[in-house]
């Protein structure tokens, strides 16, 4: 199932595109579309964005992940996601495998293909780009080619899903470029993208501080895109220094300011990531009983992500602070 | 001056990183050998991340290679593309070693972080690859970090996540993957090279106190333990560089 | 023939590489080596680099260009260039076609393959990757992918040229991503690659102001890198946002301090590029006397690009100094 | 209000703009009708360049797309591959209409800015595709700018450098091209469209004070004018906005 609500008039430059964050979510993660989440494992995950999807009860999504630890694994605790192509589900520290997404696979509740990180960076990039593929050289000789977690008859049942995983072919060029055979990897182009971001303008204009990870082209590569951001900055601000901006606003759909709206995980220049909510998270998460307490009062429980910054506290949120001059919070205890 | 076998093995692989290099690093025990080494035996060596950091200044130890430790003073800060495309290559990426884990591995190298059983419905499930099977693929020299474990060095890997010499010598070539493969096993016991012909692991050090015994004990799988030699323990140098500067705090030793 | 001269130490941090210009042209360009430069039409072209190699005599250049204007056209005014593969030779108002690159092709001197704009970009990309070919939705239908400057026997004969100009493939994803075929470009790698950027530290970490136009992948496909900079800063400098720099230092092999480097085409924040030299060499550049003459006393007749500069007279040069807010020469004239 | 013919081309560009395209320019008389069309009757439209500044503020006329003044005040700046990804992006390349120039443009409206003669060594060279071919590949609709004069209007192109609908109907799709094509060639007497079903051009507007016969005088293939009506000559609104606010200079026009 195809689930597409064009932007409408995203493209125009003075088109004022922030909303709430129930409003972006309501409009664009629809049950069964295919999403896709900025970030990498304890780093610029769309929390805020991630926790909206569970309390507003999404379904049967179909997810499209590298290494988006902490949002991916807590979309699968809560219930929303049913098939996910995944480089890695694993969560540093926290969880060396992510633990919903290793109990839902190992009950076989989650259908998944797994592809390499690089192959789900050029999936994305070959999106971007507007192009069926995008070739590598890995994954010769290893299972990420032989094993496919969605069979060529379920490809075939689904258009929205490409026929084949990936294809090896001869180098049309002989050896040219050192390499007799390619891994062409297929592109994706997700429903809906949603990135947090440290700054961006009321048209969706956004600057990423520090690392981008995969998020250009994930955004770029979506039929619709949500920007979560610490700051709605001017304009002005932002077209002073153009080419340090990562993303123009025509990719963009809807701008939703949200504070925080990565914790628990960190946010380069404004927070770090909070080393005992993630340990707290991995502990409820082992066990279904505890979870299902921690999805009730953490998620379901709260009105919206200021709710759970609340019980957080602020105290624990000046700990994690960033530091002007390393974008970190320098001296957290991480243990 | 006392250590422990994990302090042991991180020393063993900083050893194997020389002055220049580009050092891939994951998470964890990786990232201490990789600041071990630049500490200590090569301070030119660069370290970065698949995220897309490269050297950065690393005052702190990162707890994941998205840490925002990472970001702090690199030479750029790209993404995952710039990150593998570094790997990928030819001038850059032939100059870069690797640091890879995993939940098992086999006699000719290769890594299963992926999954025990059934890949549909799996006993056990690990992360998956990673950047793992692209570093594995791309770049000529990796090091392997695992425990030595029986079910760690099974005869036959339940999935096949990353490349190491597959089944022999020659297969990369056939398969197409660009020239390189696996240099050491390191663990907690000893570390294991690979024959030149034949590409499978023999056992090149014991660990002081372990015995070649100890070491096949620890193993589906039998090696060549003929030319293994005690290594040398850990200096005093090596030792206080990795207590006092790289890991001070314990996070990950 | 292949010319590799594979930087020794290029990847140690703290190697200083800063060079002469001259030792840095005589080292990494000789005769017949594969050359690409970096800038487009009237802006960031190395220009004193494209000077030095003429002064020093280069001879029988393999040449990859998108749409280097102003400083290809000069290397092959300078009889430097005997191969090339580019997609545009104009140079806005002052040579809708670019002039000696005009006379040379009339004439059977210069061999050329084209391609576009985009599959340029793409090829230097794929080069930067360390992939054989790239792929694109542009060419079909068209004579650039029929007509084919280089011969399937001259490449054949050619180790250093890909077999192929191009290659047209059915689509193996089916038609996925709309496409049921694709346009496969070939892989650049060039033996060296001449930039000229804003700022530069001692190890080569640049940073670009502006557009980076097809820069960035140019350097990265190299076997040789030279950056010729406006300014050496502080590694410190550079290294306070790391997200800002175009180019780490693993790339590079020298660093040149070359004030005016790209003269008389513009460096954003620095200076615009000068209507009037553009237009005086356009002038010289239609006849082969006056053309000569302008060799002999402007390349030829000067030690450097400072002595270039000395003959242009300071206050030409204040004329087109950069405002601090635009970035270029605000009511320049450029009629 | 006197006009010249140059300016009325322009204005006939600008006109075919929409409010919320997005424009892609290339160097010379697109430029201004581009920028025309944002000051007079497309505000929010939004004007990038191959060179990848996306939505610059243009206080300036660029001369060029590498000009600096197309990098200031842009909603990003990045480079080549940025620019062309947009686009062939499925989203935001499905907002385009592209304007090129060219040396010859045929009855599809095939594009040549290659040569005139043999290929290999031509008499008259041409810059050759820049961006135009990709332009022409993957926007789903594109103006062609160009003077009327024979040599200009040939039977055959000596290069094919650009696609129109190439030998006709149905003969993108079966090329492999996106869904597309130009959809006017505006020249300095007049404007054509291309024919839904035929896909050749027909003459749609001739400028006042010149005649369809003036313009099949000035082509090598005939044309349908049947369906040929007088252009609105520019107002004086548009004159004033292009004279005063886009090309005060006259730099251009």
């Amino acid at each position: 199932m195809y689930c597409i609500h064009q932007g409408t008039g995203s493209m125009n430059s003075n088109q004022d595109k922030v909303m709430t964050l129930e409003e972006a979510i309501a409009r664009f993660v629809t049950d069964g579309c295919h999403i896709s989440i900025g970030g990498f494992t304890v780093n610029r995950n769309p929390m805020a964005a991630v926790y909206e999807i569970i309390r507003q009860g999404r379904k049967n999504l179909h997810c499209y992940a590298h290494s988006n630890g902490t949002g991916v694994d807590e979309l699968i605790g809560g219930g929303c996601i049913a098939r996910i192509e995944i480089a890695y589900g694993g969560n540093g520290k926290a969880a060396p495998t992510c633990i919903r997404f290793k109990l839902a696979v190992q009950r076989g509740e989650l259908l998944v293909e797994d592809y390499t990180n690089y192959q789900m960076a050029l999936r994305f990039l070959a999106g971007a780009m507007g192009v069926p593929f995008l070739a590598t050289l890995s994954g010769f000789g290893t299972d990420i080619v032989g094993k496919w977690g969605f069979s060529r008859e379920m490809r075939a049942n689904h258009p929205e899903l490409p026929n084949k995983k990936l294809e090896i072919i001869d180098n049309p060029f002989d050896s040219w470029g050192g390499a007799a055979k390619v891994v062409l990897v297929p592109a994706i182009n997700p429903d809906v993208t949603i990135v947090h971001v440290q700054k961006a303008d009321r048209h969706g204009t956004c600057r990423i501080e520090g690392l981008n990870f995969a998020d250009i082209d994930q955004v770029k590569a979506a039929r619709n895109v949500i920007v979560t951001c610490e700051e709605i900055v001017d304009t002005e601000q932002l077209r002073d220094k153009p080419e340090y901006n990562s993303i123009p606003f025509i990719h963009v759909d809807a701008v939703v300011h949200v504070p925080f709206g990565a914790y628990p995980t960190a946010c380069h220049n404004f927070y770090d990531y909070d080393p005992i909510y993630l340990r707290h998270i991995s502990h409820f998460a082992k066990d279904e009983k505890l979870y299902a307490e921690y999805l009730a009062k953490f998620v379901h429980g709260v009105e919206d992500h200021h709710g759970l910054l609340n019980l957080v506290g602020k105290g624990q949120l000046d700990i994690i602070a960033a530091d002007k001059k390393t974008g970190y919070a320098v001296g957290l205890d991480r243990r | 001056m006392g250590y422990t076998l994990q302090e042991m093995m991180t020393i063993m692989a900083a050893r194997e990183i020389h002055n220049g290099d580009i050092v891939f690093c994951g998470t964890g025990i990786s990232m201490v050998a990789a600041m071990a080494a630049k500490h200590i035996n090569a301070p030119d060596s660069i370290i970065f991340f698949e995220t897309g950091p490269i050297d950065p200044r690393l005052e702190e130890i990162p707890m994941a290679v998205a840490d925002p430790r990472v970001m702090y003073g690199a030479a750029s800060n790209g993404g995952l593309l710039e990150a593998f495309a570094t790997m990928q290559n030819r001038k850059t990426g032939r100059r870069v070693i690797g640091i890879l884990g995993a939940a098992q591995v086999d006699r000719y190298g290769n890594l299963n972080s992926t999954c025990i059983g059934e890949y549909a419905q799996p006993e056990i499930r690990f992360p998956g690859s990673g950047g793992a099977c692209d570093v594995a693929s791309f770049v000529p020299r990796y090091l392997i970090f695992i425990q030595h474990e029986k079910r760690k060095f099974p005869v036959r890997l339940d999935y096949l996540t990353s490349p190491g010499y597959l089944d022999g010598p020659g297969a990369r070539e056939r398969e197409g993957l660009l020239p390189g493969g696996p240099t050491a096993v390191i663990t907690n016991l000893g570390v294991m090279h690979f024959d030149d012909d034949t590409k499978e692991t023999y056992l090149a050090f014991y660990y002081p106190g372990v015995t070649p015994r100890d070491i096949l004990d620890n193993m589906e799988f039998s090696v060549d333990v003929s030319r293994a030699a005690e290594a040398a323990p850990p200096t005093e140098v090596e030792l206080t560089i990795l207590r006092e500067r790289v890991d001070p705090h314990k996070l990950i030793l």
